[in-house]
């Protein structure tokens, strides 16, 4: 037995995704953002996305370009505060925005790739962000049903592959990556570094392959990447 | 192993498809992978936090902290990840799991399966397998048509406590190859040297005989 | 920064104890970390995956993958970790969060927070505050005490859309120490040059003065 | 600033759990079991314990000697296969045994590490795993409510750690210890080596310290650490 080859061509697992489909972003700011991915989806133009990542980058970067094409119908995020075209997007009614807590996102994403329907929590009771939310008693607790979240596609920036897609990721560019490289049925990674099999130690794997469908590689990092000098 | 069972095994081996991610239930069910091609693409899943199962260990060569979900001290491969039980069961119930193969106290007709207790005889616990037979994009059953007194496996209703309702899509017993369809069991393939009548005496449900020859294994 | 900030931001600083988890918010909190000593014991937390923040870096020295919840370039010290943001805030919420000190627009006598929106003007989502003003051990605002307009932050209850009900423990302000009692607001020291009379003024609610002498920082 | 110092006495650590303590304890089989507090453990003699674990180890070994000392009062496990002791014990009454499906328990107790109330999910819907569970009715699908699960103490076996309490696991060994680690009051250690901090690369710790109380340290591996011959 071998462990299968998933590596692929950017263009080619950006065309799969179809209008309307409900994408995973990795990343926090710049860190772990999938830009290579994101460019080639803006260049290709699918329409009515729902876009899910933690925050909508800044301006001119990420998936600003996304909501400038008009290609995104709904962001569910946890913030919007460094990208102010997003806030006038929002505020225009031109893109719906659903606000998550952070972590309670990040929970709802696994609860997706974990298979679950759903977890209970406490966090927002109390606050405007228990409106609207279906309630359960449980051993004399009020909690709050915060259902799982998948995706269409997830698009993960990993600092290394294998051809298998066992992913790390480095420093804070993990974030959200793991938990979006579980919960979508077409997951899609960006690797700065492709090893060859057995390149990542059993130990260090952050994503296990079996979560991922499709590596690319990328043979150059753009400017998005680099340092943001503010 | 007799050559009934062998044949069965290596029948149940082509059950598994290039690329497939695949969990192999504790006894029978493991032996399926000595009969996969040594370059087979495939991702072989434990439980216990294990992708990429390597080949089994002799006791003197074994890593104490490497085992599989059947205590076998087992080995990596090149592209092998370990993971928490967690993570490992997020897999399961999220999809990534694309066939498990299990052994059965009892399958009926409906796709029900029983394998985890026997009350008052055996009840050690549920382990892994509700969640293997509850969340596998296909579940594939692996055992002896008959059980050790001689009665039959395959029912009309099982009458043990179940595992899961309904996701039993196909038997590989030492007798045929039997899918679960709408219509109840339905004949694919039959072991050699078994006969149509040894077959539906060993059956404890009506079983759809088709009209086409009937390959065997 | 003024005078009287850098002397609130130190003060607060001493809020935190050798040995605790500590979330600094962006903005003013995060100064709270200059005024530690060097080897003062302490695991400084940051949401988006980071436990031993090191100094913040210059742009010709970052780390493009490594930065705080803020965004600033930051570094590790010995024995810093990275995990993923379900981690991250599984930490918040389960109570390893011994103390945040967090930003305020408004700040209630009951412990009620208002630090995420304005309608109308500022509604930028609300990131991780909820959760760490919900969890975190021990809740300590750090703010100036009136707003850029001289309006009180510290009031009978909040007008803004809440954080969270109840959590805020204390408050450092430029111009006082404020407990959150069940009596309401209490207060605990004074900021130099500041009158009782000046507090009270710029204080949106009744504040319990105590009998013996007040100190100063 | 610099993390604090967690490392201390194995037998100071152990004392500090009361009679009927909920334990949590990491391992799967023989790998990830910490043998050592356990014989700690066992010695002390604390009675009346809850002991949260996926199996019941072998005769002879790990929580077995707890169970044979009768410091037991009730089982949480996934199975019991391997120990007829633990078996005879739950058929003769000795011990109350709750069975959880092994990812479910992994799901409850990461739940509690999570600071979570519960998990919705359908596994065990149409068995008898689903008897006394509540359930709840979400988006027309039927749930059951799994409920967070937390210890008082947590006994977790690490391949290193530093003094912090960054942790890191040895192949199969990581299992259950890593969901534990995080859903304890008191999590306790045990490690095979320890570093100094530094030692654990940020991008390889596998358990945070920031979860880890106490780290101590073994001075030698028992023959319940080796290969079982079968």
């Amino acid at each position: 037995m071998k462990l299968p080859d998933k590596t692929a061509a950017l263009e080619d697992m950006i065309a799969t995704i179809p209008d309307g489909a409900t994408v995973l972003v990795g990343g926090f700011g710049v860190p772990g953002t999938p830009f290579a991915l994101l460019q080639e989806l803006a260049r290709q133009g699918q329409r009515d996305l729902v876009v899910v990542k933690n925050d909508a980058n800044e301006a001119g970067m990420g998936i600003d370009h996304l909501i400038a094409n008009g290609q995104v119908r709904k962001l569910i995020v946890t913030h919007l505060g460094l990208n102010a075209n997003a806030i006038a997007a929002m505020n225009a009614g031109a893109i719906e925005v659903e606000f998550c807590a952070q972590g309670i996102l990040a929970e709802r994403i696994r609860a997706g790739g974990a298979g679950l329907g759903a977890i209970l929590t406490d966090i927002g009771l109390g606050t405007e962000m228990a409106q609207g939310k279906q309630q359960v008693e449980m051993a004399g607790r009020t909690m709050l049903v915060e259902p799982a979240l998948r995706g269409d596609v997830a698009l993960i920036h990993a600092a290394s592959a294998d051809p298998f897609g066992n992913l790390t990721y480095a420093a804070t560019a993990r974030n959200f990556n793991p938990v979006m490289a579980m919960a979508a049925t077409r997951v899609i990674a960006e690797t700065e570094v492709l090893v060859p099999l057995g390149g990542v130690a059993p130990d260090a794997v952050a994503t296990p392959g079996a979560f991922v469908d499709h590596v690319v590689t990328l043979s150059a990092l753009s400017q998005e990447y680099g340092i943001v000098r503010r | 192993m007799s050559d009934a069972k062998s044949r069965m095994v290596a029948r149940a081996a082509r059950e598994i498809a290039p690329g497939m991610v695949v969990n192999l239930g504790i006894g029978l069910p493991t032996q399926v992978v000595n009969h996969l091609p040594a370059d087979f693409p495939v991702c072989l899943h434990s439980e216990n936090g294990l992708t990429g199962i390597g080949p089994t260990l002799p006791y003197d060569r074994a890593d104490r902290n490497l085992i599989d979900a059947g205590g076998a001290y087992v080995s990596t491969i090149p592209g092998s990840a370990f993971f928490d039980s967690a993570v490992s069961f997020a897999l399961v119930r999220s999809g990534r799991l694309d066939l498990t193969l299990l052994g059965a106290f009892e399958v009926a007709q409906n796709g029900d399966l029983a394998n985890w207790k026997i009350p008052g005889k055996f009840s050690p616990g549920v382990g892994g397998a509700i969640e293997l037979a509850h969340k596998a994009r296909r579940v594939v059953v692996l055992t002896t048509h008959c059980d050790r007194k001689g009665n039959p496996k395959l029912l009309e209703a099982c009458s043990l406590p179940l595992t899961a309702r309904g996701r039993v899509a196909r038997i590989y017993s030492d007798m045929a190859v039997v899918d679960v369809t709408p219509a109840g069991f339905a004949l694919r393939e039959l072991a050699e040297g078994v006969s149509l009548s040894a077959l539906r005496e060993a059956t404890g449900a009506p079983i759809l005989i088709p009209h086409a020859d009937i390959p065997t294994f």
